[in-house]
């Protein structure tokens, strides 16, 4: 069975892509002015530059899908659904931040929109995402469930072990490993033995690669094996190959890549261009309407800051609260 | 009603529940057993035989076998458990927690705080633990203070058939993360157990034996030693209440204080090694708060600080024993304070 | 001797060691930084730069980066202190630990007892710990309670940049494995160092203050605000011990009773979660053999029984406060206990 | 480089060979009468069956080369030299014990003669013998290290990083996965997915797959794989299809497996006939020869059994000592 290819989508389906991209790129962009004038706190990891991939995938799920990202989150939380405002003020530390500022930029979720929350242990996803494909399976519900993980994380025994329990239960997950080159300052090129497509064959699963600058590519690969778990037909591997634009935290003096390997990937990759281009050659989609989208984006993120800047912190009575359902 | 032992009585809370709720399903290693395998279909209902003959009536989709990948299947648990689910996961023996604590402790754990309150996480783990086996160091360990210092988790410790099937039936209607131990040696005790299901409460720490001069406040297996001890004494004049904590996580701290107050002299009895341990909890708890009805020094009675040897003679005398409680008791009762006041 | 930072401490440990003995080696995660990148071969020397310049005196074979996969790397450093090295390894953050925590206590930890003695181990694992970082739950948490209940391990918590340097010698010429904890909080503190390689003795608490009136028992970074207090009470008549514990495994038990003994009030001082943690550890002990000595309930002052908060306000009354530690201390001294004998 | 074939080897060793065969057959099936008898106590795991695969590797090893085992360790660790009568005693749980009676079978070890330890972690080796083959490298002593795994084990995580570690490190480290069909009751072709062979490819090593009832067989994929190890040339790893003889640990009624089944692979597939068979066909050896080796063997396992069961258990003191090296 043949998905129907991203170059297909109707209109107001890729204004919805171009939307999401657009939204994690200006708030990314945001949070990282902000912290860099020392208004947010803590260790944040910025998903500027890999856009495409997480819309990629998201284009396709319902929130009766989960995913599970990782400490690099935020691209992932707006793609599925949650509120960019609430996400804000989470990253902000405020009491109505989307996890009562409790959890901060590495642990925001939303079980609610199937966002099974970022992850501040690298390969700490994958076996959720067993557990919610399970949920999936076992209680019928036509849902699949989709673990991110980064070059880095792809080496974790957790996400190794995942992809054999979930070949094993014939699982409807997806692995997506995104390999941005490098996991800190060390490369993929030298940390990953092998590499992610044998990998995905060594436990058994179909694998695909795709230029994770492409969201066309990303999201017909995504149909493929979302749609290959849908139908019961068990686990897939996709290896999205991308790039980070910032450090690897903010903070980060970025010594171990060149100014010349950032230029490159920025001019000649980057996912939005690259989009814009796509659909305005192919007369999809016109300039303007692509300039209207932007603005609008680019708006709700500057409203995001602000009210996220003038929101309150939480009350000393939060910090005892929430260990517990029962006590 | 009818004699169970601590093996059936968690076998019928497991079936009892799962009858009631068909999100109950349940995983681990050989657990139904066969997997793949020829021969029978539900051989052996994990390495012990605890869950054998549930497969039959509930079926291969709730009823799950797994690779060996702790962290995969316990974190599968925990990840369906968030999602809709209640899963039964079985950690074979506790000793097995180090490939899989971090779905234990920093995921399930932490979800519900990390995520501002809006996190369910209903999963029971099941795990095996204590001495008494000629198992070793790898196989015979405690560990119950590991997760009992980890906020967010519980921490079940059942001390006999009608406590494990009344505190498990609790377990997996509870909304929290569970760890629920059964130690390996009590699997045959067996003792009148009801035949309905019946909830035993989390927090609520039951007193076995009620006494006067001493308060020996325990857990799991040593619950039976120290009943047996407190009936040795009583013929000696010597009256003992015993206190079993059933839970870790919650601890019901009022009971511990109240036996304190009223007994002014507590020993501790802890199968786990002892540095920052349960004995060292109860201990401080009591001298934070009871201080001032202390009539002596609260004595611990622990293992050693030392892994499980395997030769037989030496784990005979690092577990503790009737012998060592009773001594421990026999101290308290015999110290005289001088008054520093 | 002259200033210097508690992470150059530790570099300078590690690169004195590393220059007299050519068995010792390290690995960790971008301890180096930059393994097959294009950019500078020594960019990061770790995440925090605490092992920055070590590779360009000793080289990649000595210094080693690895991909992430703590079991296999924490293991490979116990497996190769089995076979002739002295590797020092890096744990990123302690809260990592639930990946790789078999090959600490069931391998590290063991092997010497289970083999019958027949094994040396000297392995040193660095970390980190700590909250203060706005690093939110699965990065700012101490976990040593853990570490310190499993026999086998030594567990060793400087507290300055003159502890650091001399408690890591100690810890990498010595045969067992050690876990090496390092405050987040501490790395640009500074203080007069020597330049010449000195060890300081493991089991051997320090007396940072000493007074007649209260003790605090306390380790890590909370020595730092101990001693704040204690410098602050000390105008207004009230005159403190501190005991800076050092080591947490093992546990210097005589240091700790003496000064219960000699003040007969003790506060201790803990930034780890509260539950079966060194507060109780201490508090028992002295508990269990200074009983007669002791004028007041033994309080305690730690994190509450929480994840670490992301938000700064909560994170700020998560860790203990100076104004915490002195209440206690106040209280502690106000106590007059009713005579019970 | 072709490594010479065992059949080439000379009369001596292919007697060494067959006797520590024997060595640990007659030693598994002595445990397995004296457990039935009730005078071994604990958790007891039989190699029997398998021998040929422990002994195939090890003719290529010298006491500097270190192995790492697993549960089922008593053939890995006669193989590798040690002493029969003291691992009889550790058994037993005796003073003069491989390991003073504090280890037993499931912690028998010997590090003077490169055994690192059975292990009663699933997984617990392949790290540890990253770390000996990084000491062999860093230290230059031209030594490899081995690692040996189940098919159950196979499957965690612990195991499939140390794949990884391995050839990023280029490791002189060698995995051996025995598969036995069974893990406990669950069967490899249930749990693993994928294949061995194919996971080797994915993390960049070769793989091999070898009759593991064939002595020759395994010594010559073994000499393969240690040669590319000691050569520098990084990690293998080795599938060796055997059969374990008895239940998973003593005491295991063995439901989950058929009678037909065993008693095919016992008549069939038993590696000590084949081997008789291959060298007494090809005149390598007479039967005069074996039948010496046997008798030799049988008595000193008897001896074994006797004096382990005469041997004094460890003193009360013994508890609290071995804990630390310093105090
Ligand atoms: C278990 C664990 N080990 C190490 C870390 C520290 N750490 C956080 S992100 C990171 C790099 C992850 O790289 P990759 O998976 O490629 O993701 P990327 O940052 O490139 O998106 C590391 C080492 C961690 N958080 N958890
Ligand atoms: C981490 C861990 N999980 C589970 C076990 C329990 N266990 C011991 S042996 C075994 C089966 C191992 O199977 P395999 O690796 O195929 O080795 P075999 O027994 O067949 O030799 C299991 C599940 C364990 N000891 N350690
Ligand atoms: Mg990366
Ligand atoms: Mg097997």
């Amino acid at each position: 069975m043949m998905s129907p290819s991203g170059m297909q989508l109707p209109r107001e389906e890729l204004v919805r892509a171009y939307r999401m991209m657009c939204d994690i790129r200006h708030f990314e962009d945001s949070v990282h002015d902000e912290f860099a004038a020392g208004s947010i706190p803590g260790f944040v990891h910025l998903y500027a530059g890999e856009e495409a991939s997480a819309v990629g995938f998201m284009m396709h799920l319902n929130d009766a899908d989960r995913i599970a990202s990782t400490h690099r989150g935020h691209g992932h939380c707006i793609a599925k659904g949650c509120d960019v405002k609430a996400m804000m003020k989470e990253i902000y530390g405020r009491a109505d931040g989307l996890c009562g500022g409790k959890g901060g930029s590495m642990h925001i979720a939303d079980l609610t929109k199937g966002m099974m929350g970022a992850n501040g242990i690298v390969g700490g996803g994958p076996p959720l995402i067993c557990g919610a494909a399970l949920s999936a399976k076992t209680l019928k519900t036509g849902g699949v469930a989709v673990a991110f993980v980064g070059d880095g994380g792809s080496n974790q025994g957790t996400t190794l072990e995942s992809y054999n329990l979930a070949k094993v239960w014939n699982l409807p997950a997806i692995f997506v490993v995104e390999d941005n080159r490098y996991a800190e300052s060390t490369a993929s090129a030298w940390s990953v033995g092998g590499s992610q497509l044998k990998r995905a064959e060594g436990f058994g699963m179909p694998g695909r690669k795709v230029d994770g600058h492409d969201f066309f590519d990303v999201y017909d690969a995504a149909a493929e094996a979302i749609g290959r778990a849908r139908n019961g037909e068990g686990p897939s591997l996709v290896h999205v190959e991308t790039y980070r634009y910032y450090g690897h935290f903010e903070g980060d003096a970025i010594t171990y890549r060149t100014p010349e390997e950032e230029e490159q990937m920025k001019t000649q990759k980057d996912c939005l261009k690259i989009f814009s281009q796509r659909v305005t050659e192919t007369g999809l989609l016109d300039a303007s309407a692509l300039e209207e989208v932007e603005a609008e984006s680019r708006s709700l993120i500057e409203q995001a800051v602000a009210e996220a800047k003038a929101a309150p912190a939480p009350g000393p009575d939060k910090l005892l609260t929430d260990v517990y359902v029962s006590y | 009603m009818s004699k169970k032992t601590y093996r059936q009585a968690i076998n019928e809370a497991l079936a009892q529940e799962m009858r009631r709720d068909p999100t109950v399903i349940f995983m681990g290693e050989d657990n139904v057993g066969g997997m793949g395998a020829p021969g029978e279909d539900d051989a052996w209902g994990g390495v012990l035989g605890v869950t054998k003959g549930l497969m039959p009536e509930f079926g291969r989709e709730r009823c799950l076998d797994t690779p060996i990948s702790e962290s995969a299947f316990i974190g599968a648990a925990v990840g369906a458990a968030a999602t809709g689910l209640r899963p039964v996961a079985e950690l074979m023996f506790v000793d097995f927690m180090g490939v899989c604590f971090d779905q234990i402790f920093n995921q399930a754990a932490k979800f519900r705080y990390m995520f501002g309150g809006k996190a369910v996480t209903p999963v029971v783990i099941r795990t095996m633990y204590g001495a008494g086996f000629r198992a070793a160091s790898q196989h015979s360990q405690c560990l119950y203070p590991l997760f009992t210092h980890i906020p967010g988790l519980k921490v079940v410790m059942p001390s006999s058939p009608y406590e494990a099937k009344g505190l498990l039936t609790q377990a997996i209607r509870d909304d929290d993360p569970v760890i629920f131990f059964e130690h390996k040696v009590l699997y045959d005790d067996e003792e009148e157990v009801p035949d309905d299901p019946y909830t035993l409460p989390f927090g609520e720490a039951n007193l076995t034996r009620e006494g006067d001069d001493v308060a020996i406040v325990t857990l799991g297996r040593m619950v039976k030693l120290s009943n047996e001890v407190a009936d040795k004494l009583e013929g000696d004049g010597i009256s003992c209440t015993v206190v079993d904590l059933r839970t870790t996580s919650p601890l019901d701290e009022d009971t511990i204080i109240e036996c304190a107050e009223e007994t002014g002299r507590v020993v501790v009895v802890d199968e786990a090694n002892p540095r920052c341990s349960m004995a060292t909890d109860i201990s401080a708890l009591i001298t934070q708060n009871a201080f001032g009805a202390l009539k002596s020094p609260i004595k611990m009675v622990t293992a050693p600080h030392t892994p499980p040897p395997f030769a037989p003679e030496l784990e005979d005398i690092y577990i503790p024993t009737p012998a060592k409680i009773e001594a421990a008791v026999r101290e308290v009762v015999a110290y005289s304070r001088e008054v520093v006041a």
